[in-house]
C-alpha cells in the first residue's frame, strides 16, 4: 500500500500498463516533457521514450484520428484530452469512428483506444475548462464511459480502460487531483470489473447516487443526513456506461427513494436517464420519484458563480428532503 | 465586390494544363519524363496489357454494379468512371504489406488488394455496415464520412514507424475532402512525425454538384508543400504515370523520406453516385471534352501503337471481364441475409450489460410474435 | 390552403423567410444549382442569388463557424447539414460557439442561427445518412431544437426558427419528406408559438409522445390500439428543447399512463428525460412506469436490418400493452 | 526511421533568417525595404513615438495583470510580453470599422480598439465569461477554443462582402494554432469566398509546451499560398514592419483583393499563463537570445538615434504607462460583484421554459436560507 494523491495514482497506474504492454502509446498535447497541464504523465517521457509519449501537434480531431490508425496497426493509444471542453474537435473522430469501426468492419478491427478527459469544475477556471460532457459519451453506443473518485479506483481503472478491447472514455475528476489515499500498487486489475458501482456508505432510507468529482460530496452529506437521523445509502457509479442498474436497483428496492446528483446540466444529463431507468425497473418499490440535483441548464459559468452551478453539500440534503417529503426548498410548490 | 461562389478560375484546381507529370498522352503517344521514365522501366508491353485488363475490368465492374442497382439488387452504387487509370496506376504500385485507407469510391483499389468481390456489394446492397475483413486485403472498409480516413492512415503510419517496419499506409480522397480540415491535420501530423503515408488525391473536378474551383483556387497539388510535403501533380487518366509518382512516393516513404501528396487529375465521368443526376449543374460539353481523355482509350491506342491490342488480346480481356462480371452478379444475388439479433452483433467487443439486456428483450419480442401467430420468419 | 409536400412546405417556408428579410442567407453543400440532395433549397439560388444560397467548399465546421461569423455581422444564417451523420464535425462549433456566444457576451450578441437536419431512418441508407443526434442537442444549454412533423408545421416552424434569435435546430425528417398535406401559406407564424406541443389524437388511457418522424406511426398506433378498446392519447412534442411539459403532464394526470418513442438510442436518448421529467411532475398520477420504445444501443445498422431498429406500430402497441399491464412481450419477466 | 517528437528543424518554422520584412533591425537601424517603405511614409517621429508609448503602455498593463495575478486578485493571467510590437503594430493600422476577432493573448490589440481597461479584466477576476461589448469595440471578447475564431471572421468578412463595405476582419491566432482543423477550413472559406480577412498569426515560437517545430516543418507562412492566400513573413519584433505589413493586407482586402496570411515571428517572453512553468520545457539561453531582440529596446535605440528619445519624452510615457496601471487596478478591485441569478441570464434571449423552472427553483432554495436562518449573503 501507498499513499498517492489521485493524480499520482493515474501516473502510476499508466506505467504499469506501459510497462505491461509495448503497445501502449499515450498521446496528447503537452504530455511530453512538461508533463501534461495537469502533470498526470510527468516523467513517462523520460522513462519510456518520446516514441511511447507523444507530444503531439494541436489538433483533437488530430490526435483522435491518428490515435485510430495506430489502433488499426496494433496499438492501444492513450490520448489526453487537455481539458474537458477541448474535446469537442475530436467529436466526430470519436462518434463516427471510435465507437464505430468495430461495428462497421463486423468485429474484425478493435478499437482498444482510451480517451482520458479531465472533466468538472470548481477550480475556478475560465471558459471551457470545468465541463462535464459525459452525456454525450454515454448516449453514444459503441463507447464505454467510467470515472473513478478516489486514488485506488484511478489507478485499477485506468489499467482496466487500457486493457479493454472496447474504447474507453476515462473521465478523471480533475478538482480532486490533489486527494490523497492508499492505493495498493500491486493489486491486479484483472481481478475487478470496471462496470461495477460501488456502495460507499450503506444506508436505509434514501439512495444517492452519484459518480467521479461529487462522492465526496455525496458522502458528505450521508453524514450530515445521519446526524439528522436520515441514512443515506451511496453510490458511485464507476461506470457511466453501461450503467451497472443491479447496484442501483437493489439498493432502491431497499431504500424506495433515489436522489441523483452530477455537475452535468440537468435536461438530457446521466441523471435521466438514471430516473427513468430506475423507475422501470422498480417502479412499484418507489415512495417518491427520484430527485435529481445537477448544473443548471447553462454553459458552464465564470468562477465567481461556479458554485451555485455545482450541487453541493447543501443542495444535496435538500434533494434528500425532497424525496422524503420533508420541508424542503420546493415545500408547497404546486408540483 | 461581392459574395459569390465561384465556379472556376484561371489556372486554378480544374485546369489541366501546366506542371502535369503525363507518360501516355491522350491519344496514347508515350513522352519522355526524365524523372519518372526509370521508375516503370519495368513496365514492358505485357505489364501494359496488364493494367489495361485491369481497367477494362473494374470499368465492367462498375457497370454492372451500376445494372444491378438499376435493378434493384443494389441500394446505391457510387461509379468510378473515368478514374480506372487512377486508381490501378496507384493501386498496382502497392505492396501486399503497405494499408490503404480510402473513401467508398475506390472499388479499383479493392481490386488491386484482391478483394473477394462480393464484399465489394455487402455494403451498397445493405447487407453489412461494409465488406471485408481490413486485415485479409491490408485495405480499410470505406469511409464515409468525408477526409476521415486520412487521419486513419497517418496514424497507421506512425505505427509503421514506431515497428521500425516499412510498409507505407496510403490514404485515398477526393478534391472535395481537402476542404475538411481532418485532410489538413492529418497533413500537419503527417510532416510532423514524417510519417510514411502518401496522400492520394483524386481531382475528379466535382464534389457531388460543387465543382473543384469552389473548393479551392490553386491548384490542389500546391497545398501540400506548405505543409512542408513535397508533392506532385499527375494526369490522373494516364496508368503509366499514375504507377510512376506513387513508385517514387512508396520509395521515398519506405526510406524514411516522409510523406508525399500526390493529385491526380481526372474526372468523374458519371454521376456522383446512382441517386444523383449531374445534368441539374454539369454542362455535357464538359464530359465530352473529357471523354476524349478516357484512360482506357489512350492505353487502347499506345497498346495499338506498340503491336499490342490485337484480337486475341482484347477477347482475353473481355473474356475475363466477362467472368468477373458474372461472378460479380452471382456474388450479390447470392448473399445471404442477415438475422434480425445480427443488429445487436459486434458493438462491443466484450458482454454490455445495457445492450444484452435490450437483445434479450427484443428476441423476447420477436419470439411473442413466433408464440401467438405463425411465424414471419424474422426470428 | 395549397397542398404541398413536407420538402416542398419547408422550401416555401424558406421563400417566405428570404423574401422578408433580406438578412437570411442559406449555407450549406450542394444546395445552389443542385438545391440540396433532397431538393429542400430547389430554385432558390435562381430566384435569390448566389449571394443569398452559398454553395459552400465541403467543410462542415467551415460552414457552422463561417455562419457565426455571418450572425456577428447582423444576418440570419440557414446552414444545412446535408445528412444527420455529417453534424459532428461541426459539433465543437455548434456547441462551444453557437450556443455560447450570447452568453459569452453577456447578450451583447445574437446568434439567430437556423440549422436545418435531416434525420432518422427508414430510407436504406448506408451508414452516416439515417441518425438521430437530438439528444446531444437538446443537453446542450444555449441551443433550441425543433422537429415538425408534417408539412404545416413543417412550413411554419422554418420561418419561426429563423426569426428566433436563439440559435435552433430544425430537425427534418426526411423519410416523410414525401408525405402531403394541406399548408395555409398565408399563415402568420408569429401567431403560435413553435414551442409548444400539440395534441395529435386524444385519448384516456395512454399518453403516447413522439416527434418527427414517428408522429404518423404513433397515430397509427393509436388507431389500432382504439380497434383494440384502448385509448391513446398522442403527442406531437414538436419542440424538443425546451419541451412543453405542461402539454404532456396534462395529458399524463389524465392517463396515468405514459409511452415514449423515438429512433434514437435508447440510453441517453429524449425518452430518458421525458420520462424523468413527467415522473417528477406527476409521479403520483403514474400508474405505470414510463415505458420507452426506441431504437437500440447500437450505430444505426445497414438497411437490411433498420426495420428492426426503428420503432414500428408493433413494437409500439407493445408498449401501449406493457404500460397498460397487458400481455406483452415481457410478461412474466422479473423486472 | 522511428517515431518521436521533432522539436526544431533546419530551415522550418522556428528560424528567423531568411525572407523576414524587417524595417528596424534589432538594434535599431532602419533599414529599406522597398516594397514596404511607402506604406509607412506617414510616421515620422510623433507617430514612432506614439507607437513606442503603445508599447510600454501594453507591457505595463500586461505586468500590472500579471501582479494583480500574484496577488490573488486575478484567477489567471496569459501575458504578452515580447508580443507588443506585433500586436500595436497590426492594432493600430485598422480602422474603427473593421473587426477584429482574436484568441485570449491580445490584450494590446483590444488596447488599440479603445477597450475600457477594467473590460480586459473581467474575464480572468472570473466576474464574467467576457469582458466587454463586441460592437462597442468592433472586436469580438477573447477566444479559448483554439482556432476558432478564424472561422468567425472569415464568416464576418462574407458579410462584410454582401453588404459591399470595405471593412476588414482580422483575426489573431497563435502558431499551435495552425495546427487546428478549423484554422485551415478558414483559409479555404477565405480564399474561396476571396473573403477581406486578415490571418494574423502571432508565431511567438510556443504553444504551452511544445516548440513551434512541432507543428510544422516548414516556415508557417509558407501553408497559405497554398490555398491560394498570399502570405507574408514578418519580423513580429518590429512594430514599423508590423505595421507595414498590415496595411498591405488592408489595402488588398479594402480593393477587393480578398484575404493575407501574415506570420508574425516574435517571442513568448514570459509563461504561457501566470499557471504555467516554462522552466519546466524550455531553455533559457533561448529567452536570452529572444531578449536580445525586444521590440522596445529597439524602437528605444531607434528614437535615440533619431534624437527622440529624451527624458521629457521617457518621463510622459512613465506617467502615462502609470496612470494605466493605476486605472487597471482600481477597475480590477472596483469590480462588482456578479449576483448569483446572474447564471441564468442571456443563456437565451427569450424566454426559455426549462431554465425559467430551474431558475425559480434555485431561488426559492436561496430563499428558504434566508427564511431558516439569517441570510447568508448569497441571496
Ligand atoms: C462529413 C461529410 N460531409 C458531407 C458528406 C456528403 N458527401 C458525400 S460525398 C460528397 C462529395 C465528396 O466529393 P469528393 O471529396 O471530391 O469525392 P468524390 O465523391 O468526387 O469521389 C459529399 C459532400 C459526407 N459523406 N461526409
Ligand atoms: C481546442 C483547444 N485545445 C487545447 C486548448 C488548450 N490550450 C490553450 S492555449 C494552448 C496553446 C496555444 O498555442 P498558440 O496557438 O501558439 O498560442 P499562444 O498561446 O502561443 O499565444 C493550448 C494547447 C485550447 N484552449 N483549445
Ligand atoms: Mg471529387
Ligand atoms: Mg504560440
Amino acid at each position: 500500500m501507498s499513499t498517492l494523491t489521485f493524480g499520482r495514482a493515474i501516473n502510476a497506474g499508466l506505467r504499469r500498463a506501459m510497462d505491461n504492454d509495448p503497445k501502449v502509446i499515450l498521446m496528447g498535447e503537452d504530455i511530453g516533457k512538461l508533463g501534461g497541464v495537469f502533470r498526470i504523465t510527468d516523467g513517462l517521457q523520460k522513462d519510456f521514450g518520446a516514441h511511447r509519449v507523444l507530444d503531439t501537434p494541436l489538433a483533437e480531431a488530430g490526435i483522435m484520428g491518428t490515435a485510430v490508425g495506430m489502433a488499426y496497426r496494433g496499438y492501444r493509444p492513450v490520448v489526453e484530452i487537455q481539458f474537458d471542453g477541448f474535446i469537442y474537435p475530436a467529436f466526430d473522430q470519436i462518434v463516427c469512428q471510435v465507437a464505430k469501426i468495430h461495428y462497421r468492419t463486423q468485429g474484425a478491427v478493435k478499437m482498444p483506444i482510451t480517451i482520458r478527459v479531465p472533466f468538472g469544475g470548481g477550480i475556478g477556471s475560465p471558459e471551457h475548462h470545468s465541463e462535464s460532457p459525459e452525456a454525450y459519451f454515454t448516449h453514444t453506443s459503441g463507447l464505454r464511459v467510467i470515472s473513478p473518485s478516489n486514488p485506488q479506483d484511478a489507478y485499477t481503472m485506468i489499467q482496466q480502460a487500457i486493457s479493454s478491447d472496447d474504447p474507453v472514455l476515462y473521465f478523471e475528476p480533475k478538482r480532486r487531483y490533489h486527494v490523497k489515499g492508499e492505493v495498493d500498487e500491486g493489486s491486479d486489475p484483472a481481478a475487478s470489473s470496471m462496470e461495477k458501482a460501488r456502495v460507499v456508505t450503506e444506508g436505509s432510507d434514501v439512495t444517492l447516487v452519484t459518480y467521479g468529482p461529487l462522492v465526496p460530496t455525496a458522502r458528505d452529506a450521508a453524514v450530515a443526513a445521519g446526524d439528522d437521523g436520515v441514512s443515506v445509502e451511496v453510490i458511485d457509479l464507476r461506470s457511466l456506461a453501461p450503467i451497472d442498474f443491479e447496484t442501483v436497483e437493489a439498493s432502491v428496492r431497499k431504500t424506495g427513494r433515489l436522489v441523483i446528483t452530477h455537475e452535468a446540466a440537468q435536461s438530457g444529463g446521466l441523471g435521466a436517464e438514471i430516473a427513468a431507468s430506475i423507475t422501470e425497473r422498480c417502479f412499484y418499490h418507489l415512495e417518491h420519484a427520484p430527485v435529481r440535483v445537477t448544473g443548471f441548464d447553462i454553459p458552464y459559468p465564470y468562477s465567481k458563480l461556479e458554485f451555485h452551478h455545482l450541487p453541493d453539500l447543501d443542495r444535496i440534503l435538500d434533494g434528500v428532503d425532497r424525496v422524503l417529503g420533508r420541508p424542503n426548498s420546493l415545500s408547497g410548490l404546486e408540483r | 465586390m461581392a459574395l459569390k461562389n465561384i465556379e472556376s478560375v484561371p489556372g486554378g484546381p480544374g485546369e489541366t494544363g501546366s506542371g502535369l507529370i503525363q507518360l501516355i498522352t491522350a491519344d496514347g503517344v508515350r513522352v519522355p519524363e526524365p524523372a519518372y521514365d526509370a521508375l516503370v522501366a519495368d513496365i514492358d508491353g505485357a505489364a501494359l496489357q496488364g493494367l489495361y485488363e485491369d481497367m477494362v475490368v473494374v470499368r465492367r465492374i462498375d457497370s454492372e454494379a451500376t445494372a444491378l442497382q438499376r435493378q434493384g439488387e443494389l441500394a446505391l452504387w457510387p461509379p468510378l468512371l473515368g478514374q480506372e487509370a487512377a486508381q490501378i496506376g496507384s493501386g498496382r504500385a502497392l505492396r501486399s504489406d503497405d494499408f490503404v485507407f480510402s473513401s467508398y469510391r475506390e472499388n479499383a483499389v479493392a481490386y488491386c488488394r484482391g478483394v473477394d468481390l462480393t464484399d465489394i456489394l455487402r455494403v451498397w446492397r445493405g447487407n453489412a455496415s461494409s465488406g471485408w475483413d481490413p486485415y485479409a486485403i491490408n485495405m480499410a472498409t470505406p469511409q464515409v464520412i468525408i477526409g476521415a480516413q486520412t487521419l486513419h492512415a497517418t496514424g497507421y503510419a506512425m505505427g509503421i514507424l514506431n515497428d521500425g517496419d516499412d510498409a507505407v499506409a496510403v490514404t485515398y480522397f477526393g478534391d472535395g475532402a481537402t476542404s475538411q480540415g481532418d485532410v489538413n491535420e492529418a497533413m500537419v501530423f503527417a510532416a510532423s512525425f514524417q510519417a510514411p503515408v502518401i496522400f492520394f488525391c483524386q481531382n475528379n473536378h466535382w464534389a457531388i454538384s460543387e465543382p473543384v474551383g469552389l473548393q479551392a483556387h490553386v491548384p490542389i497539388a500546391n497545398r501540400a508543400p506548405g505543409f512542408g510535403i513535397p508533392s506532385v501533380r499527375v494526369d490522373g487518366n494516364d496508368v503509366l504515370a499514375c504507377l510512376a509518382v506513387t513508385r517514387q512516393a512508396l520509395a521515398r516513404a519506405r526510406s524514411g523520406g516522409g510523406p508525399t501528396f500526390i493529385e491526380a487529375v481526372t474526372y468523374r465521368m458519371g454521376p456522383h453516385t446512382t441517386a444523383d443526376d449531374p445534368t441539374r449543374y454539369r454542362d455535357a460539353n464538359e464530359l465530352e471534352d473529357w471523354a476524349a481523355k478516357d484512360p482506357l482509350k489512350r492505353l487502347e491506342a499506345h497498346l495499338g501503337s506498340l503491336g499490342l491490342f490485337d484480337e486475341a488480346f482484347t477477347a482475353a480481356v473481355k473474356a475475363k471481364a466477362d467472368a468477373v462480371a458474372a461472378e460479380l452478379r452471382a456474388g450479390c444475388l447470392g448473399m445471404a441475409e442477415p438475422a434480425p439479433s445480427d443488429v445487436f452483433k459486434h458493438v462491443y467487443s466484450t458482454p454490455n450489460s445495457w445492450l444484452d439486456r435490450q437483445q434479450d428483450h427484443y428476441e423476447r419480442y420477436l419470439s411473442s410474435f413466433a408464440d401467438s401467430a405463425s411465424s414471419d420468419g424474422s426470428s
